[in-house]
């Protein structure tokens, strides 16, 4: 990577291998070096996560009794309970990467929160959709302005805010900028947000119709759902790493290294 | 003395300039030249502490501007390619407001005299959406006269929209400040003669190439 | 195993409409997100190699 | 620095009465918005009556909400907010002193009208009360709030709408317990815990928002 030499003042080249003799444990963080990295890790975490993925659905499926009150409905539990953590655990996770990202500048971890956010995205639709098939049978209605899922209503609004935010602007590196400050900002008001949505239900509705009253933990159930729980953080994982990589392509695409993958098969 | 240390900027995926590194004394004049696209804005944006450069520092009397926001930005005025104005209040009240800000805030005679120096003295209560491009450009000059004598100007095609008479005026402005020990880092496409001591080039070379 | 047949499995105590429809949506989603990052890559080598070469001239 | 803080403050205040359609836009949308909820749900007296602080204050966060957009776009228009930033007081100072002003043209007009708006639902005079104190700190919260998402979506196009896609989230918990306080009167609980932490909302938009809305401003001039 040559660069213009000019007349007067300066010569010289900024190439990144210039880096390399900064602290060791940045090694990882540049995107160079990070590329290969996640190549190699996205196989295993996709293998566990179906691994993970068989066992979990086996226990909660086939092996789970059948739940007194609720019959077989309740197994949605399964599903639903892992998808909740999952979106509210990736919107911590991507807002701390976009935190250090703005604060510590470097692009890799910009990039990363912002491969998290469809994901995260993606786990609250579905939280929200098992959530409301799960109400139906159990309360006869589709949509249940519990706390839990109100809330959850409202995440989704966050990611979306934050994946048009860094849609809108054009510049890698703002967006990502931008995109961390309403991350930090959004991480702040999630538990106010939470709290003030169940004092509001408790004040209209009382406690009659709301998640709380599920089943109570059986031992299997609780393995089933922790083994789907681990299989999702899995599939985020991998989904995540195969994410960040096509972002950085996309914006390294000038950088030799770049080149020499680009030009092998996909 | 302001010190530019190996500034390096990547604007989207281009890289416009990278190792640029100088040094500007008291007194002394800096002009920027290069090819449209080549990154003069952004350098001055750079040495303004707007724009934060992916490589590289500046220093202020041997320490980095970040560090010492409030004094360096006492000393700096900066002009850019936007006139910092607002359409709907006058040169008056314009300037009232910018020296405010720049934290020595001037008279109401001080800001005419200021006025009177760009040849504004006629216009000077009129709504700025009324003037024209180079007035427009004049009052926002003005705002050199009201501020500390020994700072630092970073200009941004100042001249551009100036008729001859004000160009003159304005390049003794500038010759006056660099003399009363001040420092002046501007660019200009137009060839203006400046009697200054010295002037230091600084190029950023042609078309800004691939990163 | 507490099902006795796979009708009774697929009966869900009489949910089935419910619980399946959940598991059929998230199978979908998850497989939709996989092939939509899958294409993505893709799509960069194919628009890197047909104009990745005329890159290069410019480049030197 | 009070002096560059009042100095900003008066300045757009100055602005905004030069340009008093700006301000009547904002209290005319507030009217309109509350006036149509009768129209779409019906005149029955009872159901008004029920979702008055709803309307009221979803109309109020609307409207503000709407004129986000006036506090910073003009300044980083013309070039204005670039001297802010280089002024030599801390930037957040002065984004309280625009927000502040922003306040004073819309949350404060807003929170006077509010009571005639109020009559309309014939609500108590206790609840109109509970309503305008709400509206007087739920406002300022709200401008805070909304002064980030005005700075991140600086100079992009679609800006307002995206503003608002950003901070209406954000808005949720001022919106419960500002109608929650009307709410409460009518059912004889007391506004007050929902004022006291109203004022609470407003204590901490006021002491994080202008470091964050600052922030924004300045990844903005980038």
């Amino acid at each position: 990577m040559t660069t213009r030499d000019s007349d007067t003042y300066y010569s010289g080249n900024a190439s990144p291998s210039a880096a390399k003799h900064r602290i060791h444990w940045f090694h990882y963080a540049s995107p160079q070096t990070f590329y290969p990295l996640a190549g190699r890790l996205i196989p295993w975490f996709a293998a566990l996560a179906v691994l993970l993925g068989a066992a979990g659905m086996y226990v909660g499926f086939l092996v789970a009794p059948t739940d007194a009150q609720q019959g077989d409905a309740y197994r949605i539990i399964f599903l639903h309970v892992p998808a909740a953590w999952m979106s509210m655990f990736l919107y911590v996770v991507m807002a701390f990467w976009a935190g250090v990202g703005l604060v510590f500048n470097t692009r890799l971890s910009a990039m990363l929160a912002t491969a998290i956010a469809p994901t995260g995205a993606m786990f609250t639709f579905l939280a929200l959709w098992t959530g409301s098939l799960w109400g139906k049978p159990t309360w006869g209605t589709w949509w249940v302005w519990d706390a839990r899922l109100t809330s959850e209503l409202i995440l989704l609004f966050l990611y979306f805010g934050f994946m048009a935010l860094q849609a809108a602007i054009d510049d890698p590196r703002r967006a990502d900028r931008a995109g961390a400050v309403l991350a930090l900002v959004g991480v702040i008001n999630v538990p106010i947000i939470y709290f003030s949505v169940i004092w509001w239900n408790t004040l209209h509705q009382g406690a009659s119709i709301s998640m709380k009253s599920a089943p109570t933990m059986a031992m299997t159930m609780l393995l089933g759902m922790l083994l789907m729980a681990l299989c999702f953080w899995m599939y985020s994982i991998a989904t995540i790493l195969a994410r960040v990589r096509c972002i950085l392509l996309e914006r390294e695409r000038h950088t030799d290294w770049c080149m020499t993958e680009l030009r092998g098969t996909p | 003395m302001l010190e530019a240390v190996s500034l390096g900027c990547v604007r989207g995926e281009r890289r416009l300039f990278s190792n640029t590194g100088f040094s500007v004394a008291k007194g002394q004049l800096l002009r920027i030249t290069g090819a449209n696209g080549s990154g003069k804005t952004s350098l001055l944006r750079i040495l303004c502490g707007l724009l934060t450069p992916s490589d590289g520092k500046v220093l202020w009397n041997t320490r980095p501007i970040g560090e010492q926001r409030e004094d360096y930005h006492r000393a700096l005025t900066y002009v850019g390619h936007l006139n910092g104005l607002k359409d709907d209040m006058t040169p008056h009240e314009n300037l009232a407001v910018a020296s405010t800000l720049a934290g020595c805030p001037a008279g109401r005679s001080a800001r005419r005299d200021a006025l009177a120096g760009f040849g504004l003295a006629h216009c000077a209560d009129l709504p700025v959406r009324h003037l024209s491009q180079g007035q427009r450009r004049r009052v926002a000059l003005a705002r050199l006269a009201l501020q500390n004598p020994s700072g630092i100007w970073i200009l941004d095609e100042p001249f551009t929209a100036l008729d001859a008479e004000a160009v003159a005026n304005l390049s003794r402005i500038i010759a006056a400040h660099a003399a009363a020990g001040g420092i002046v880092i501007f660019t200009t496409h137009m060839e203006v003669t400046i009697a200054a001591a010295n002037i230091v080039l600084v190029n950023l070379g042609q078309q800004a190439d691939r990163a | 195993m507490i099902w006795s047949g796979p009708e009774e499995f697929f009966a869900m105590g009489g949910y089935g409409l419910y619980v399946w429809g959940s598991v059929v949506v998230v199978a979908i989603a998850l497989v939709i997100e996989v092939s939509l990052v899958r294409q993505r890559r893709r799509a960069l080598f194919v628009q890197f190699s047909r104009n990745g070469n005329t890159h290069d001239e410019t480049q030197a | 620095m009070i002096r560059a803080f009042v100095c900003v403050a008066r300045r757009d205040l100055a602005l905004a009465l030069r340009r008093k359609s700006d301000v009547a836009n904002t209290l005319v949308f507030f009217v309109i918005v509350t006036s149509l909820f009768p129209l779409g749900v019906g005149p029955e007296r009872s159901l008004l009556h029920a979702m008055a602080p709803g309307i009221l204050w979803v109309a109020a966060l609307l409207a503000s909400m709407l004129s986000l957009a006036r506090i910073f776009e003009p300044d980083f228009a013309d070039g204005t907010l670039e001297q802010l930033a280089l002024g030599v007081e801390p930037l957040s100072v002065l984004v309280i002193g625009k927000i502040g002003a922003h306040w004073l043209l819309t949350g404060l007009p807003l929170t006077l009208i509010s009571p005639i708006l109020a009559l309309q639902f014939d609500l108590q005079p206790l609840a109109i009360l509970a309503l305008c104190g709400g509206l007087l700190a739920g406002t300022a919260a709200l401008s805070l709030i909304g002064a980030v998402g005005a700075a991140l979506t600086l100079g992009l196009r679609g800006g307002g709408v995206l503003a608002a896609l950003l901070v209406l989230p954000l808005y949720i918990p001022v919106l419960i317990f500002g109608a929650g306080a009307v709410g409460a009167v009518e059912s004889g609980l007391g506004a007050q815990p929902h004022l006291l932490l109203l004022g609470a909302f407003f204590l901490t938009s006021l002491a994080s928002a202008p470091w964050a809305t600052a922030t924004a401003i300045r990844i903005a001039l980038d």
